[in-house]
């Protein structure tokens, strides 16, 4: 097996919010089943914060427990809070991954990213549209 | 917990009979072949009775079987060695699209010395057509090498009819048996090929040997430079245990062939049939009939092949996968891609290879096993809940 | 009748603190290293243990250690992978007069090629003068290689000053340190070396299985192709149970590198005294100091080496020769004709090498042993009669 | 060791007929102490025929036997006869050589045909002398 850390495993096995909302406010979606690895993340939001966060994550070990660390560490954050999580801050709290699973799993911050922007940018889109 | 080892493709237990006749090369009989002593003595005498009898399992002269130091050595050999001792004839090279690596980055190493490659495509079960290679054949061809059997989808290739071709041509055939020789019948004559690559820890003989058998008469570039062991064509202080060892593998395997046979075949049509009809959306990849007889491989839908593999080793049980996340090199096979497969089913790629080890109840496990496991990835993965959503929607 | 190993420089016996550490690998645990389930994982971390256990003998990092399959390949992989590297910068290679054949040979490989090869010459003793190489070196030399100890005469190489011209010349150097690493103190820092070959069978570790270290940065291509194990460097199935076995012997070489030196010294001293007190017209070849602890090598004249040999041989006594006749490219040794010995005294070359379980009985034996076969060899041998006659007349 | 036959190795270990001739009638040479083998023949002629044979050899095992095999087959025999013995029947007689010591080991038919020849010529020269 990849040399895992004990915090992967745990998200491995009892991942986090996995799911997925009906009617979210925002959808965010990265990587492609090509490479291996994709995962979709769905959130509500209210008052500028995370109020639930639930994914689907198509992948290996670490793209599994990436994705539940990020709806973990995100989840009641402000979206700003929530926009500085990175991919070395997610693999620093799972104690590390192995060096080639980095770039390839590690999509977990990007997606939820995508996600808030998706939010945003309806919400920029309704400010207009109510203008 | 049960423990199943189902991946022996990947490597095969040695036999007790095998270690037993190696220990003693791990022991007293501690001398380098070469040497002019006792000690030496028999050594060689233990290699040379290998030897003959790797020759005897392949049908071949026992003076034409050269030992390396694995199949991956072999298979670099044959290709490099065979393709720049006939430079002077002509700079083209054919392979198959699914060779070994060894063997294909073997071949993509001579395109960067100047020379040419034709990969050969293969049909959705992995098999190569024969008219296919001889259309690829051309006046500077040199060398054709297609597997006797692709160790990841288990098909066994029309090696006959290809060797055939190649000879018509003048053209020197190798095989990688190495998925084969000790597991099926192999007899170089029979197949009719100039060189053939096998391997001992695929037949329950040890790692770190190998064997290439070349015809006599045929021209060969050594790989290993030095010393004039193996008759000038493989340098190097023999690996007498292991030598010792594929010996004994060999002699065993062409004992009880049939046996085995007749022993792992029903555990890999089982699995083959009970698999796809407890999960949904499982397909089977490589030939249906044509394939290697411990040898059961799949792809499941919708999810990922290592998180398969680690679901399943919490259970004990030990399985391959040729999905991106599972190689190290981090692509999709090169086989399944090559088989037309697509790239989002080949990470659901599962291979499970029988052994001497296996029995029925192993298939009953494994067939208990695996489907809560894909259906809690299922229950995870956003391709499956669009396919859901897709077909809902269809309805 | 007494049996007496005075060939350790051909091979090592195990130690069986080695054979402990390397049976578990040859039953249960039998997994492919690279295998995604508790069987590869186990197997995995046994490499990864001896990888670290090489990398301390030699004072390297462990993710430069690269495993192969022997010596030989160490030195083919090390020589045509470094130059191959290179080619862009140069075409341009320097090897001492006596490495060993599988350097020599990969090296004139490279001329083949398309590369020019540098001989370096050695003097009387086989020591390598630095000044040579330094003078060797043109504009487009790539690679320097001249070993740390030559196995035939036991000279010790200056590498610390040839490394340290090859590095102001900013040229990869590398050594091979098979006759060397885990007999004598061998650092590749201390040394300055960029890359370093190594060996299990020198240091009652196992055949089959070799190291070489290549330091960070420097670029080498793959002399095997195929999968990505050890880093993509060096593809094919680990051979598990040698590398656990390389791994421990490079452990206890470690523990116990002074004791061993302090056991073998005085008997090869002994020796290289004895024999030419007890033999007239006896020579020792190779350094009388700077020489491995364990290695005692001389020319008897006027005789013949095989027949020496199979004479000791009935009395029990293993040893080597480095005649015409005891090569099997039955040409006499490269080694002693570059130091300058004539080809008639080189087929009287006689070389013995102390192991850990020879005892000052042992030279004693044979000391006791020789002179009669050497005296009968001389009665038949019409170069002595000649001498004698010579030498009667000069009277 | 190289795989000698039991008639190599009993020639090699009780050479017959080894040491030199006083005053021989022939002497022949063959083969350089550079390749590693080195035979001398020594005869004695009497009434056409090899009366006494002697050798000396610097060589491998089966040189040893190959000229103690050929200094055997010649005894006795008249010049002709012996003219006629070759490396092959040498070969032969001793149950076969390892292929690679062949040639440079199997020097002994020559040798002794040198030591004749000398002696013939030797013979041929006395008789003009004598003319
Ligand atoms: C068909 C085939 N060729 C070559 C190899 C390479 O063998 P190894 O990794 O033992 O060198 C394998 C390994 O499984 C194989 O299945
Ligand atoms: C200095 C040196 N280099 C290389 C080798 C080759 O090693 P092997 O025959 O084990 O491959 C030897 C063997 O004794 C050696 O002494």
């Amino acid at each position: 097996m990849p040399v895992y850390s004990e915090k992967v495993m745990d998200h491995f096995m009892h991942p986090r919010n996995v799911g997925e909302i009906e009617n979210p406010d925002g959808i965010g979606e990265e990587g492609n089943p090509v490479c291996g690895d994709m995962m979709t993340f769905y959130i509500k939001v209210k008052d500028n914060r995370l109020e639930d966060i639930k994914f689907k994550t198509f992948g290996c070990g670490a793209a599994i427990a990436v994705s539940s660390m990020v709806s973990e560490m995100a989840m009641g954050k402000t979206l700003d809070e929530a926009m500085k999580i990175t991919p070395t801050s997610v693999a620093e709290e799972l104690q590390g991954l192995p060096k080639n699973k980095f770039h390839c799993s590690n999509l977990g911050a990007q997606a939820l990213h995508k996600a808030i922007e998706d939010y945003l940018s309806k919400q920029k889109a309704q400010g207009e549209k109510k203008e | 917990m049960r423990k199943v080892y189902l991946d022996n493709a990947a490597t095969t237990p040695l036999l007790p009979e095998v270690r037993e006749a190696m220990l003693p090369f791990l022991g007293e009989v501690f001398g380098n072949p070469s040497s002019l002593h006792d000690w030496g003595d028999t050594a060689r005498q233990a290699v040379d009775a290998a030897r003959e009898q790797v020759a005897v399992l392949i049908g071949a002269n026992a003076e034409e079987v050269i030992f390396t130091g694995s199949g991956t050595e072999s298979n670099n050999f044959a290709i490099k060695g065979l393709a720049l001792a006939q430079q002077s004839k002509g700079k083209h090279v054919v392979v198959s699209a699914i060779e070994h690596f060894s063997a294909l980055h073997s071949a993509r190493t001579l395109e960067k010395w100047g020379f040419e490659l034709t990969e050969v495509p293969v049909d959705k079960y992995g098999m190569v057509n024969p008219d296919d290679v001889r259309e690829s054949i051309r006046k500077d061809t040199v060398l054709i090498s297609v597997m006797h059997a692709n160790g990841e989808v288990g098909t066994i290739e029309p090696i006959k009819e290809i060797a055939r071709i190649a000879k018509e041509n003048k053209i020197v055939f190798h095989t990688d048996a190495i998925a084969t020789a000790g597991t099926i019948p192999v007899d170089v004559k029979e197949l009719g090929v100039d060189a053939l690559s096998l391997a001992g820890n695929q037949f329950y003989g040890p790692k770190g040997v190998g064997a290439l058998w070349v015809r006599r008469g045929v021209r060969i570039m050594p790989l290993l430079d030095g010393g004039v062991q193996e008759g000038g064509r493989r340098a190097g202080t023999e690996n007498v245990p292991a030598i010792v060892g594929l010996g004994k593998a060999a002699e065993l395997a062409k004992a009880s062939m049939s046996a085995r046979i007749k022993q792992l075949t029903p555990l890999r049509d089982r699995l083959l049939k009970e698999l796809p009809a407890s999960i949904e959306h499982v397909m089977v990849t490589g030939h249906p009939q044509n394939r290697l007889p411990g040898h059961a491989s799949f792809c499941v839908e919708f999810i990922e092949g290592e998180s398969m593999l680690m679901f399943l080793n919490m259970e004990g049980i030990a399985v391959s996968s040729g999905s991106a996340c599972t190689s190290r090199a981090l692509k999709a096979s090169h086989v399944l891609i090559a088989m037309g497969i697509s790239h989002e089913l080949a990470q659901g790629s599962l291979l499970c290879t029988f052994g001497l080890d296996n029995t029925d109840e192993d298939v009953d496990y494994m067939v208990k096993v695996l489907p809560p496991i894909v259906d809690r990835l299922r229950q995870m993965s956003p391709l499956y809940s669009k396919f859901i959503k897709a077909s809902k929607g269809g309805k």
